[in-house]
Formats: C-alpha cells, structure tokens, sequence
C-alpha cells in the first residue's frame, strides 16, 4: 500500500500527516478553527500504532512548553492552535529558538485581535514572520494553499526544523483549514528510533549521556558576549535559510504586466481573479510566497522588478506588503488590498482592486 | 590513631557524589538548594540512574542546576517544568524524569502546570523547594511567604488582606488523584537532610511502579532574600516557617496519612499566628 | 464542467453531510471537489451551510459569494442566498417553515417538501436525503452507482446498512421535485 | 586521645556558611571558620577540636557545597 | 375561575427578571446556562444591584452571557476571569462583582488564575457552570469530564491513565484560607434550582461582609456535546456527574461544612466506579 | 511644592511617575531588569495615599489581564515586565486593542531569545511595533533615552492611550531600567474621580449603567462584517495617529551627511559617537524616533533623505532597519549596525561602524 | 374544575427543550410540546392539561429560556 | 569637567552605595551625575560594580568601557577593569585579597588598604567609605560640605546619626592613601 487518494480536512490532514511522517508526539489545546487535528488524532489513536503521544494540555502554554521539552529529548513533536492561543505561546516559541531546537507549530488564523472572530483571517503575517515573542529569533514559515499542502508540509516543516534546529510555523488559516479537498496521503513512515535520535542529535537531553558527558538545553546564557555569540550562530542559521529555503510559486507571470502576491487562501481567491483579469485582456500574474519567511525575496524582486505595478493582496490591514516593497527596493509600485476581521475577499472584488491600481 | 591513619579509602564515609559536576554552585553560602543538589545526585549514583535520568530546571535560584548535576538537564520556562517533565516522561518513558522548582515558579507563575501535572498522574519526581521567597530575582514575595514576613515586594511585611495567604499548595496536590506520593522535607539540620534523602529516593524509586506523581516540597532557607546569615535562617525557619508548613508525609503509596487528613480538617480556621515577623 | 452549490439551513438538518456525500460522490468521477462548511460551533444553534464544489478543472477559490445551485432550507438561508444565485442558476428548496418564498424571475426555482414527507414516512434522519434526491433530479451530477460509493465512503461502516434506505430517501426526493418557477 | 573521625575540606568551595558546624553534635564543635579567607573571600571550615571528631558525616550532609568529606576509623 | 380570571397582576408569582435583556439566547436547548443564567439575574433584580454590578463573562458558551444581562459586562480572555475580577474589585470596591466561568476555562487554562483570586481572597462571587465538557468548540474533554465519558476528543471515552483523573478543583478551593463560602448546586429540577438560588443570592450578599470569595459551582449539561436530549441529558447528570460531584455546602461563613472534611478524607482512594459510560 | 529634583533609576521613576500622575492601579510581576517598578511601589504604598492599587499578581498574564479588566472599568491602569514577561502578556494586549481599551505596558527589554540573558537589549523592537499578538492592532510605543523619559512618558503614555484607546507601550531597556539619573518630578495630580470617569468614559463598564444603558467591553463579534467595521475604525485611529502623534529628536542633523538612526540607550551611545565623529571631521547627525509606532516616517524620509547614507544603531540583529528603509522609500542606502544578546556598543565601535560605512 | 394556576408562555422564545414538562408535579403533566414549531423551527411548549395547573412554577424555574410567566389564583 | 569612574568589587562590599554617595555629592554641586550598577541580582554571588558620570555637560552614554578612574576591591575585579583604566587615569585599589597587582605603567595607582584598617577598627561595614576617603584624596570632586549632603540624600533618616562615623571613616580613608605607581 503506497499512495492513498482521500477526502479530507485540511485540519485533519494535518493530524494524518503528522502519524504517517513518524511524528513523535501532538500536544494541543481545542480551539476554532483548528480543533480537528487534535480530534482526528484522537479519533486515530496512534499511541496504539506508531506509537506517537496525544496529549489534550490544559492550556496553550502547557502545550508549547510540553513540545518545548519534547524537541529537548530529541523527539519529533507538534502542536497546532488559532490565534490567541498561537499568542499565548510566544514565550515559549521564542524558548524554543533560543535552545535552537527542532518543533512544528501551527496556527489556523482566525480574525483578530482580541477574541475577534472565528473567521479565516491573514493578520497573524507580522506575529509569524516577524517575532510574536522577544528576542532576535525569526520561525521558519510555510503557508500552505490547500489540503494537499496542508499534509505536505508537515513533514516538509519537520524537515526545516531539523536541518535548522529551529522552530517552524505553519500559517494556514480558517478555509484551508476547514475546507476538504482531496489528498494524497503517504505510507506510514517509521518513527526514529532512539538509537537513532543518538546517533543524529548529539545536542538532545535524552537521559543517557551516550555521548559521554551530560547534555543541556537551555536557552539561557548569563554572560552577554556569550550571548551573543549563541545569536551570532542563529543569526548565520537565518542567513543559510534565506539562501536556501525560500520557496514561491509563481503563476502566469511571463508576460505580466501587474502582478498580485498573496499567499494561502488569499492566494487561492487571486488565481481566480488571474483567470478573470486575463480574460478582460489584463495581464497580470501571481507570486504566490510558500514560505513567508524567509520571503522570497529574490523571486519577488525579479519578477515583481519587472512589473508595473504590485498588488499585495492579503486577508488583513497590510502586513505582507512592507516585505513586498523592500523586497522590490520600492522600486515599483505596491499596493494593498485587503479584506479583515474574518472577511474573506471575492475573486471579483480583487479583480476591481487591480482594475482600480492599474488605472 | 592519628588523622592520617584515618584518612584511608577503607575509612571514607562521607564524599561528594560524582554525579555533581566540580562546578562551584553559584547559590549564596548556607542555601538550601545546594544541600537539595547533593542528595538528588547521591540518590541518583546510588540508584545507579546516572545514564537514565532528565532532569528539568526552572527559573529561579536553580536556574543553573544543569550545570552542577552531572545527568542530561532541560531548562524550562519560568513555571512550565511540570509540563516539560510531562512530555519527555511519556516520549521517553524508559527514562527517571524528575523537575526542580522554587515556590515562585511552582506555585505562582505555575500554579496550572502542576495542578495538571498531578491530575494527570504524571508518571514523574517533583522535587519543590519552598524557601517562601524569589531568591534570584532579589526576594520578592512568594505565594509561601509568610504572612508579617518582610520582602522587597512588602517590606511592611506581607499583609494577607491585600496580597493574598500564605499557600499550601502541596497539601491541595496531595488531594489529586495523580498523586502517589507526597511529602514536605526539610533540610536545615543532619536529621532533616538524611530524612529528605530518603523520601527522595523514595520519590525516584515510585517511577519504577508508574502510579503517579511523587512530590517532594522542601522548606527551605534564602538568606539572602531574608537579609540574615544562613545560621540565623535555619533557626528563624525553624520558628516560623515549620508552624505554617509542618514537616511529614501527607500520601504514602497513594494513602493519606491520618494526620494529614486532621490538618486538612483545620484548614478553614483563620491562621491565628499571623505572624509578628517585621524586624525591629 | 464547474458545479457550485451552496446548501445551508438549521445545524441538525444534515447539510453537511449532504454536502459530504456529493463531493465524494464527485471523487468517484473524478472531478476535483472542494466542501467549505461555515464553521462556528461557537455559535450555538444557529444556520450551517457548506459550499460544495465539483469541477473537472483545478478549484481556484473555496469560498464562494455566487453559486450555480443553492438549496435551502429554512427562512433565515433563504434571505441571505437567495440572491447568491447567479442568473440563470438553481435554487431548491424545502417550504416547510418557509413564510417568504424565493420572489427571483432569472432563476429556476423547485420546491421539495421533504420535511412534510420525512415525518410521514418517520425517517427524519433521512430527510436530507430526499432533498439530495430533488437536487439530483433537476442536475444528475453523479450517477447512482457513484452516488451508492459517495455513501460507502461518507459512512461509518457500522451505517453501511443503512445505504439502501439512503438510495431509496433519494428516490423519493426525485418524485417530490415541483417547479415553482423556471425559466 | 585516638582520633575516631577525620575531615577532608575542600577550602577552596568552602563558603564559610557555617551550617555544618550547626550540625555538628559534639561539644565542643569539632570545626569552625578559619580567620583567613580563600579566593573567594570566605572565611573557610576548618577543623578547630580535631580529636573530638567521631566522623559522624551530620556536617557533611549539610554542607550545600559538598566541600567535606568524613573518614571514620572502623573500631 | 378561568384562565382569564387568573392571568392578572395580582396573580403573578413567576415572571422573566428585567435584569435579562430581551435578546434569545444562542444557547442550545435545554442549555443549563440559561438557567443561571436567570437565577443570577433574578438575585441581581430582588437585591436592586443592577445598577451597582459588573459582569465578568469567559470564553466558552457563555462568552456573550454579556448580552443578555442588563448590566454592565466585562469579556474576559479564556482562563482569565478570575484576574479580571479581581482587578476591578480592587478598583470599584463600591461595585458588587461577579464572574462565570465554564469548566475549560476555570478549570483547565485558567487553573492559575482562579487559584491565586480565591488565595488572595478577592471579595468577589464566583459562577463555575461545570458541564464536564467544552461546549463551545465542540465538546471536547474537560478535566472534569468523567472517567469513561466520551467527547470528541475522546471518542473511546476518557481514560485516566492518559488523559487524568476527573478533577474536582472546587473541593480544593474551599480549602483556601481566602474562600469564604464555597457550595456546589445544580439546575436540572426546579427544588435543585430554588437551592442553587438561594446559593447564588447567598454569594453576592457576602459581598457587603468582605470576607473573601463567594464561590457557587454549578453541575450542568451540554446536550449538544453529551450528545443527548436536554431531558436524557439531566437524567444522566443525575446518575453520573453528581456520584463523583456530589452537591452540596463546602463552606460556609468560612467554616468547614462536616461532611465535606469526611469527603476529602476519601480524595486518597481511587474512583471506584471508572464509569463505563461508553454509549453502546 | 511644586516640581523637585530627585536622583533615582529609570524603573522607580516608572513607578514614581504613576503615583504623581494619578495612575489607578499597578499590576506587575518581578522580572529582572524592571522589578524595581514594583518594589518602588511597595515601598511608597500609594494606596494608602492616592488610593492609587497595587498588586504583585501571580503571572505576567494574570497582570496583563488585570489591566485589560482595569481599564475596562475605566481606571488607568498599567503593568511592567521584561521580555519574557512581555511575551506572555501577548495575548492580552491584543485584548486590548481589540477592546479598544486605553492601558500602559512597560518593557524593560533584555536580550533574548528564550530566557537569554539579563543585560540590556532591544531586541524587542518587531514584537512592539509590528504585533506580537495576533490580529490587526499596533501598540503605539514611546522609547525612553533617560531617566526623565521613563518618568514623562507614563503621564504621556496614559494620555495617548486615552487618546485612542489603544495599549501604549514604554520600550525601554535594561540601562534606562537600571541607570540612576537626575530626575524632576512633579507635584501629585489627583486620580479622576468616579464621576469624571461615568461622564467621559461613556464606554466604560463601570457598573452603574449611568448612560442608561448596560456597557459591555469586548473584543468578540462573530459576524465578519461587524467584526470589519470594528477593525476599520482601529485602523482609522492608527491613521490619525500616525499623523498627529509620532515624535522624534534630531541632533545636530542639519549639516550632516551622514545620519544615525537610534533610539533609548543606543541613541544615548549614539550621541557620544556624534561627538566623536565631528570631532574627527565626519559631519553625521542622529535622528532619535521617539515614537516607535508610529514611526516618525516623516522626518525620518525628509532628513534621512538629504543623507548620503544612513546608519541604523540597534542593540539588536536588525530590526528598526526595516522600517527607516521604507520612510526612505529605499533612496538612501541604510546600514545597519548592532550588538545583541545583552552586549552594549560602546560609542567607538559605533563611530567605526560608520567609518566603514563612509568609506 | 377550577383554574388554580396559569401559564403565559412565549411561543416564539421556547426552543422546546422539555426540561419544563419533567419539572411540572401534576401526573398527567399541564404541560407537553406543541406538533407546530415556531420561527426558529422549535415545537413550542403549551398547555395540554391547562386545568391542573396548580401555578406552582416549577416549570418556570428551570426554563432556560425565560419563556413561561406563572400566576396563581389566590385562594 | 566630566569624571567617568568604574567602582567594582563583591556583593556586599558596598560598591553600590559608594557610588550612589558620590552620585549625590555631585548632584548637590550642580553636576549631571549617571550611576549604572551591573544588575544581575540574578547571579548570586558574583562580582558588582557600578558606573559613575559627574559631568558639567549632559551625559550621553552612560555605559561606559573606559574611564578615568577605577577603584578596585577583589581580584575579578582587578582582572576585568585594570585594562578598561584610560592612559593616564587613575586606578585605586585594596590589596586585600588582590593576588595579582596591577602592571600598567601608563595610569596613576594606589592602594588603600582599607579592609584591613575597617577590621582593626571594627567598623567592617564603613570599608567602602574608607575606601572613597582614598579616592577623594586623590581627586577632590566632591567638598567635605557636598559629601556630607550627600550621604544625607543617600542614608535613610534613621541612619542619618551614623554620618559622622561615616565622614570620619572617609577621613581614614584620606589618610591610608598610599602611592603604588605614579607617573
Ligand atoms: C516569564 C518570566 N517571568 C518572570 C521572570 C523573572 N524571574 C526569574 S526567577 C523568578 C522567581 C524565582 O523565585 P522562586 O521560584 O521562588 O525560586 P528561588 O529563586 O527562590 O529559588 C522570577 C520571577 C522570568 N524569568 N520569566
Ligand atoms: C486562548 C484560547 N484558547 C482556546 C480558545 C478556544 N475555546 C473557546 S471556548 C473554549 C472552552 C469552553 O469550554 P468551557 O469553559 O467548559 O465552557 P462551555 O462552553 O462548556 O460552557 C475553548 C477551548 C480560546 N478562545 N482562547
Ligand atoms: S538568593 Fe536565596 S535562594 Fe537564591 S541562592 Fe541565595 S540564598 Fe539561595
Ligand atoms: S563528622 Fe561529625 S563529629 Fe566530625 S566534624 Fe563532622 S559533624 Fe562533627
Ligand atoms: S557548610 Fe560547607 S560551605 Fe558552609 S561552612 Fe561548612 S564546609 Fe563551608
Ligand atoms: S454547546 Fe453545550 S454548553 Fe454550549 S449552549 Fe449548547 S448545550 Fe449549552
Ligand atoms: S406552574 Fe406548576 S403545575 Fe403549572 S404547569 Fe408549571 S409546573 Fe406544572
Ligand atoms: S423549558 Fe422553556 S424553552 Fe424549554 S420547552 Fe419549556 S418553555 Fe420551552
Ligand atoms: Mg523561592
Ligand atoms: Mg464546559
């Protein structure tokens, strides 16, 4: 049994993935729009199977300091909330990057601030990319755009945290969510063994000291030259990362003119609106960022340079649109149009804000 | 006999633990969480769990603990050890995980963490070090500050009508029924410490039988906070601290113990020493 | 072919599952689908609708404001789609608990009055079933044999029993259908 | 008269609390601060009534530094 | 005598409180919270407070208890009920203030919170609706679900050596120096009702003594999330939920009631009954 | 009495500041390098003089939340903390903004990330003026270069948050923190009264419905339209914010060609280095934004426009950098020039930073 | 037989939940859930047993919704 | 006139209080004055220090890496600071403890054996005023008059009988100053 086609979730497809990539332990707290990847994982039982923990903490907090601790011993391990809760956890996501360790943590935006809504929503961009928590840290980023996403980049985010022993976002938001579409699901990979955890992660605290000396995690360093070398190191991660790992999807953009760059299902409401721009006889394409940081600022700049105007379109007051611009240099126009509060924009309504720049 | 023939290895009675590293604690002279160190880290070489054990740290005075145990160690965020040691307990559970924590950590900031950690019947040592003060941060007041007791943060001396009781926290833990062992140390005389040793030892040895949470609290001294030589502490703990928190065991194998249960009954009278702490 | 529908009425009604059995019914031809429930079970008590998609092409956005189809089934969803309908589109509905019907003249409207027949025959349960039934009436998107599939995979195993009943509820709605105004 | 226990003090982590000589039984106290100070400025254990020691180990299981340690003569 | 005769003013012994505004509840049928909901209300109308109180209302249900009480309200974050009032009680001593919580967001993220607000000794009334559920985000585990029950996230029911015992955090709390009166009710029969009135109105008259805090919990359902009928569901609370939560005083004017010491004298032995509750 | 001179540190004249200027109530926990603010408090009890509350709370969250309930019922309300106490309040000051509650936070920032170090930092720059809490909402933020500052910026800080009913934050450091500096301080301003309060705080749930109506102080609507409107009128604050309300300092930036940007306890190095610079010759001014958010974009883009080149000075990996690119529309090349992890540059570092720069 | 007790009872508010009818002390029940429903799509409470009511308004008391007025004849 | 002085030694030796003293003399002649502990109550037991500016213009940085004067009580101390003396400066220090003396040619030094003097004399706690005895002598920033309003501001009321002790103490000080290299 090798690929499978399903019909799910993208919430669910979260949870599936993380039991068939060899996820080692889930520990999250309910909340809308996010709630299935818990209840599917519950439902599916994998510490009968796999042998993956799932635990429902009391809290947030609990819940990012138990993957805190998780990654510390050398394990694979997750945890997915919406906003207020992905707030409550920045203490310990900016612990988890000080300790430069491996973990996954997704957020299924909903509109803010405050309790807000519990709408889809964009307006976590700043909180994610930028440092929700204290300290020169930056989380990896991913954006999936659809269900198939959603299951991919668990593991891909798995991935990235371990080659960068660095904590990774997923930022998805209430429609990818929610929304079930068809995916294609992986065999069951094995989880690693901890002689392999051993072998690969020297830095972890796994209790036996195999490398002949005690372990420590830690993210404290009283010294300031200290650490600041500790920054120096994470700092350089961050500069391999942007070298390396930013990834985009660029769409119809050869013979553009204008340009939208949009992620997630913002993302996915502009191809429409490409598809109803072109058929007017607009030329305009999208970038679409997949990993929002780093942002790709490279392919921006090149195709977006090229461009004779930008439209940032983003489900929130503007927050993408400041790494648009430095990405182009504020060499070419940017604007922004965006829908908030829980408001999800029509492909016809962004089609009237380009109509409306491009004039 | 003289002190030479004495000094021979066949003699030794007494000697620091390897599983302490040579690093000189950075805790003031006369602190208890150095005494607390020292009879982990023997109970840990002498029950041979030396490649076997987690140990996680918070934030306070033992912040720096990973760096004088000679075991793996996690540093938790200020209050969340329990929620740590609860994860790597159950992705690891081949392994003795015990946390350390102060009473500002424990039962202020973390108060939730435990509460669950218990309720949970976390399969894990708690070691709580009750010194009824914030140590590192320059003594402030503590949930288990006692009532009259002077700190930076009431330095008129705690007045429970504006800044709450003192708390027993650990006589609510022994409630849970998460709990399998629970118990209130002391060391600040030989007696105390050879006790403590053993109902720590009998807190790691607990994870073996997987019934649930064993919890250590140690009263312990903050000379510094307390603005007194380690001497006078000791003694002044003696006098007062002891009389709000009472030494012994409260849960034994998942049992109360009898006097335990007679306290408890007392709980709802007002604590009628509010004490007369303020120095003069 | 692009299908967009919307069905919505009160939470308990089973529009999502109805929604649930299309897109699967859809998988088994091969179309790609999409199915975006209103979600907020922090609302208690409120209207549920799911937007269903079908379509033989990739599905750019999930979310909708204009559908081909909407099928409603309460007052409170007939005031907020009736006028989502694009020209020329479908709107189905049941008029039980209906007190202002659908006023549009560049739409087909039907009715299905599968409460009233649902009580009557006691297989409330199945009632969304019926109002499927109208539906694949007017617009045989699935064929019966992929439909018996969408119900295979949309049920519990335990509920696989259960599947001629559903065929049968679906039959029943297809007699149903009445034009109330077509085009 | 014959000497029972003996000390071995690490003056150098000695922080001069004077815990352990709390804790030692006999009368009178067997250790106490030396007047001099090591690097660290404390006025470090040292055995004052070396004799009287009968290498209890109750100054040892104080100490917060682990900075004694006991020998005992086996009688 | 005809109904006519009898529907007039003179007559009327039962009527909505103006206290409620006019707008319905979202709460699904037969929602225990609306019951409260009335009760707080109709002691806020017969105290003539409506003028002189603020509202404290959580994340959960009953999160828009705010608009359907005609007195000024204040939204709190999830868990944090308990600071908020806290906060606004020390700013307006002269207000009369409450706060209601549900059992995710007392018991669970908010442990802390209303730990430390009973430790201090607010002078405030605390509403706790335990319907052994989060109703809200659809009915996943609370920590007071019972053992066995299912929920959607757990769908096998819970199992304590997972997910934690059934936690009865208010017996704790009455345990509190800073509790001054601490009482379980219920709504599912109009006697159980009139008792929980009376228990309500008791907690808010406290307020004038300025003792401490007045906490009423309430033993509810969630019919959507047990998945049962309003009426099966009060049945099953009655059969289930009040073994393990059984009603009654804790304390009162700040003394222990009897029965509630011998309870806590048994909190040491395991729950007997692991209900078995899984529907067939 | 009027105004008196007295010597103290930055974090008592936090606390000394909201005591004169009639602050309600204080709500804080220790955290080093700003526990001062409590322990100032205490050892003042103002409540038994102003009346004015002060609690030591049991978490930096139940403190946020305690202000958020504070300045719910009207009062000026205010806590302090440091980086990781700040991070934990995020999901409160969201509440706030959403709310639209009037409130003053204090960070005393220290180096991160995780637990890092206690020394001094401004590595909290992104997660203060871009969002660390999730939504769309900004902290207008004032940053103190003295110790006068931390005592004037409370009495200011409260009048901007009433202003717009918005959170305001103070960013200050470990050095303003800890520094003792003249201070004049002024005379004690009476708390409002109840009654000033019910007639100007008509929003306020005070308990006495003296509107005639009941008051409800939330930051929930489910309904994304409403929850919309909600943020336009935030967002329509943020605009008349930014144009009446950002402040900043330029020193001697007339003749200059070159121009450091810095802020706090960088521009008070800065300054030194200005000196240094002339003295040597090099013709560079500073421009001090006093208002992070909103930044003095304005000033920054007409002044810092006219330079050859403009030095971004943060104790920091590079953060305020971004923002001094976009007031510049990316005309003038920006540098940047940091320490971080809690190392503090001294002025002759910095004087060689831009004689790299210059060359 | 003479009217003891009567209800008002809000049609509209009801959401039919029944929790009133177990709370009503007279077998047979005054109370039962109509056959029609109302806006919201709830079969609403009426009285099926209008003469035994004996206005004791146990039935009110556990209505969540506040739907049901009582009076009493005073006799 | 700016003076920029680093004083360092233990916790507890009264670093802190010197330099606070010497802030509030030089308040009291009108001065701009900076005082900077190293803060870290965090760290038990290690080394303090303090910063301090008097200056006739506006401070800039109150950090500071090199300065006039540096005053020097234990060997950690000495270890960090003899290096941070500007050429020329002054470097004052007890050799109490001091294991390794300093070695720079370029900078003024002295000893003020002042720990030991505070034994003999029974007055430990007054050693830091000992000490700022010394150092006054060497650079009089401050009067006798200023000093003594000082220690006023600095001492809580009921410590305001021990200023004489304290004055004298610095007169002590004054008198212990010993040469160790001058240039
Ligand atoms: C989130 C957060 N809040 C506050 C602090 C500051 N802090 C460090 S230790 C401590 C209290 C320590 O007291 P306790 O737990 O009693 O330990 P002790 O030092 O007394 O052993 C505090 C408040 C912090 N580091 N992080
Ligand atoms: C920080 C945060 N975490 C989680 C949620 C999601 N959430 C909303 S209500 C709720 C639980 C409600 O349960 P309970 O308190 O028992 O109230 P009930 O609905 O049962 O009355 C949760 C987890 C949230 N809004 N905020
Ligand atoms: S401050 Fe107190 S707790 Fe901390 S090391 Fe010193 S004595 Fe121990
Ligand atoms: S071993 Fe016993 S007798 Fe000897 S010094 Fe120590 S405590 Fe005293
Ligand atoms: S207890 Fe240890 S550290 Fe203290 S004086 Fe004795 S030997 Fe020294
Ligand atoms: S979900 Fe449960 S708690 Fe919420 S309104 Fe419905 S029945 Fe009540
Ligand atoms: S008032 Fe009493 S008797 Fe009448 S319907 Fe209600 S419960 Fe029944
Ligand atoms: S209890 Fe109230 S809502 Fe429920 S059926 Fe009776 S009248 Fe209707
Ligand atoms: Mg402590
Ligand atoms: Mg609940």
């Amino acid at each position: 049994m090798a690929k499978q086609l399903v019909l799910m979730k993208g919430n669910q497809a979260i949870a599936e993935a993380a039991i068939r990539c060899g996820c080692d332990g889930y520990f999250g707290y309910p909340i809308t729009p996010q709630s299935e990847v818990l209840e599917h994982l519950m439902a599916e039982r994998p510490y009968l199977t796999t042998g993956m923990v799932v635990l429902q903490a009391e809290s947030e907090l609990a819940s990012i300091n138990m993957v805190y601790a998780g990654a510390a011993a050398g394990k694979r391990v997750m945890t997915s909330s919406s906003s207020p809760g992905f707030s409550l956890m920045q203490e310990g996501l900016s612990y988890i990057a000080g300790a430069e360790l491996p973990a996954l943590c997704v957020n299924v935006v909903r509109g803010g601030p405050g309790l807000g809504t519990i709408q889809p929503s964009q307006s976590d961009y700043f909180q994610t990319t930028k440092g929700g928590g204290h300290g020169d840290y930056r989380l990896i980023t991913l954006a999936p755009a659809s269900v198939q996403e959603m299951y991919d980049f668990v593991e891909l985010g798995f991935d990235l945290a371990f080659k960068y022993r660095n904590p990774v976002a997923i930022l998805s938001d209430g429609v990818i969510g929610q929304v079930m579409e068809k995916v294609m699901v992986d065999d069951y990979k094995p989880r690693w063994t901890n002689e392999y955890i051993e072998e690969n992660c020297p830095w972890a605290a796994t209790g036996h000291r195999s490398t002949g000396k005690h372990r420590i995690v830690t993210s404290l360093e009283l010294e300031a030259l200290k650490q600041e070398a500790i920054n120096d190191r994470i700092q350089a991660k961050y500069r391999k990362c942007e070298e390396e790992d930013a990834r985009y999807e660029a769409i119809q953009c050869d013979d553009a003119e204008y340009v939208f760059v949009a992620y997630g299902s913002a993302a996915r409401i502009c191809m429409k609106s490409v598809e109803l721009a072109r058929a007017e006889g607009i030329k305009v394409g999208l970038i679409r960022p997949i990993t929002l940081w780093p942002f790709p600022t490279k392919a921006v700049k090149e195709i977006g340079g090229r461009m004779k105007k930008i439209l940032s379109v983003e489900m929130n007051a503007g927050q993408m649109i400041e790494d648009v611009k430095l990405a182009v240099d504020c060499k070419v126009p940017v604007e922004h149009y965006g829908r908030y509060g829980g408001v999800i924009p029509t492909p016809v309504e962004i089609l009237d804000a380009l109509k409306k720049m491009v004039k | 006999m003289t002190r030479e023939d004495i000094i021979k290895p066949e003699n030794l009675v007494y000697k620091r633990t390897p599983v302490l590293t040579d690093a000189t604690m950075h805790y003031c002279p006369g602190c208890g969480h150095g005494v607390v160190h020292r009879i982990i880290a023997e109970v840990i070489e002498e029950m041979g769990i030396q490649d076997n054990v987690i140990g996680i740290s918070p934030v306070g005075c033992s912040v720096l603990a990973y760096n004088y145990f000679d075991v793996d160690f996690v540093e938790a965020a200020h209050g969340r050890a329990p929620a740590c040691a609860s994860a790597i307990k159950r992705l690891r559970p081949e392994t003795f995980v015990f946390s350390y924590q102060g009473d500002g950590d424990l039962a202020s900031i973390g108060c939730a963490e435990v509460v669950h950690a218990c309720n949970r019947g976390e399969n894990i040592t708690m070691i709580f070090i009750n010194n009824g003060i914030y140590g590192m941060t320059g003594g402030q007041m503590a949930p288990t500050t006692l009532e009259g007791m002077e700190t930076v943060t009431c330095p008129y001396g705690r007045d429970p009508k504006i800044m709450g009781h003192t708390m027993r926290l650990t006589e609510m833990l022994a409630q849970l029924p998460g709990t399998y062992y629970v118990t209130r140390q002391a060391v600040y005389t030989p007696a105390a410490a050879r006790k403590c040793k053993k109902a720590i030892r009998q807190a790691f040895e607990n994870q073996k039988l997987n019934k649930g949470v064993s919890f250590v609290e140690v009263t312990s001294n903050c000379n510094s906070g307390w603005k007194m030589t380690p001497v006078q502490a000791n003694k002044w703990m003696e006098e007062n601290t002891l009389k709000y928190f009472p030494l012994g065991d409260m849960k034994v194998d998942g049992k109360f113990d009898p006097k335990f249960i007679e306290r408890v009954g007392t709980f709802d009278q007002p604590n009628e020493t509010i004490f007369s702490l303020r120095k003069k | 072919m692009t299908e967009e529908i919307i069905i919505a009425g009160f939470g308990g009604q089973g529009v999502l599952s109805m929604g649930k059995i299309l897109a699967y019914a859809g998988i088994m031809q091969d179309k790609e689908v999409s199915w975006l429930p209103s979600y907020g079970p922090e609302m208690r008590g409120g209207t549920s609708n799911v937007t269903v998609i079908l379509s033989d092409e990739r599905i750019c956005s999930p979310y909708l404001n204009q559908f081909d189809t909407a099928i409603i089934l309460n007052q409170q969803s007939m005031d907020k789609f009736e006028s989502a309908v694009k020209p020329g589109g479908l709107l189905i509905y049941d008029p039980n608990g209906i007190t202002h019907h659908p006023t549009r003249k560049d739409i087909n409207i039907y009715q299905v009055a599968a409460a009233d027949k649902a009580s009557e025959l006691g297989i409330s349960k199945l009632f969304n079933m019926i109002v499927l039934g109208g539906f694949l009436k007017v617009k045989p998107l699935v064929t019966p044999e992929m439909l018996h599939k969408g119900l295979e995979k949309s049920l519990p195993e335990r509920h696989h029993h259960l599947i001629p009943k559903n065929e049968e509820a679906v039959e029943i709605g297809k007699g149903l259908l009445t034009p109330y105004h077509t085009l | 008269m014959a000497f029972k226990g003996a000390l071995v003090i690490d003056t150098e982590k000695c922080k001069g609390c004077a815990v352990c000589i709390t804790g030692c039984p006999q009368d009178p106290k067997c250790i106490g601060l030396s007047k001099k100070v090591n690097a660290k400025g404390y006025n470090y254990l040292e055995m004052v009534n070396e004799e009287a020691c009968i290498g209890c180990a109750s100054c040892a299981v104080i100490c917060p530094d682990g900075v004694i340690e006991v020998y005992r003569a086996k009688c």
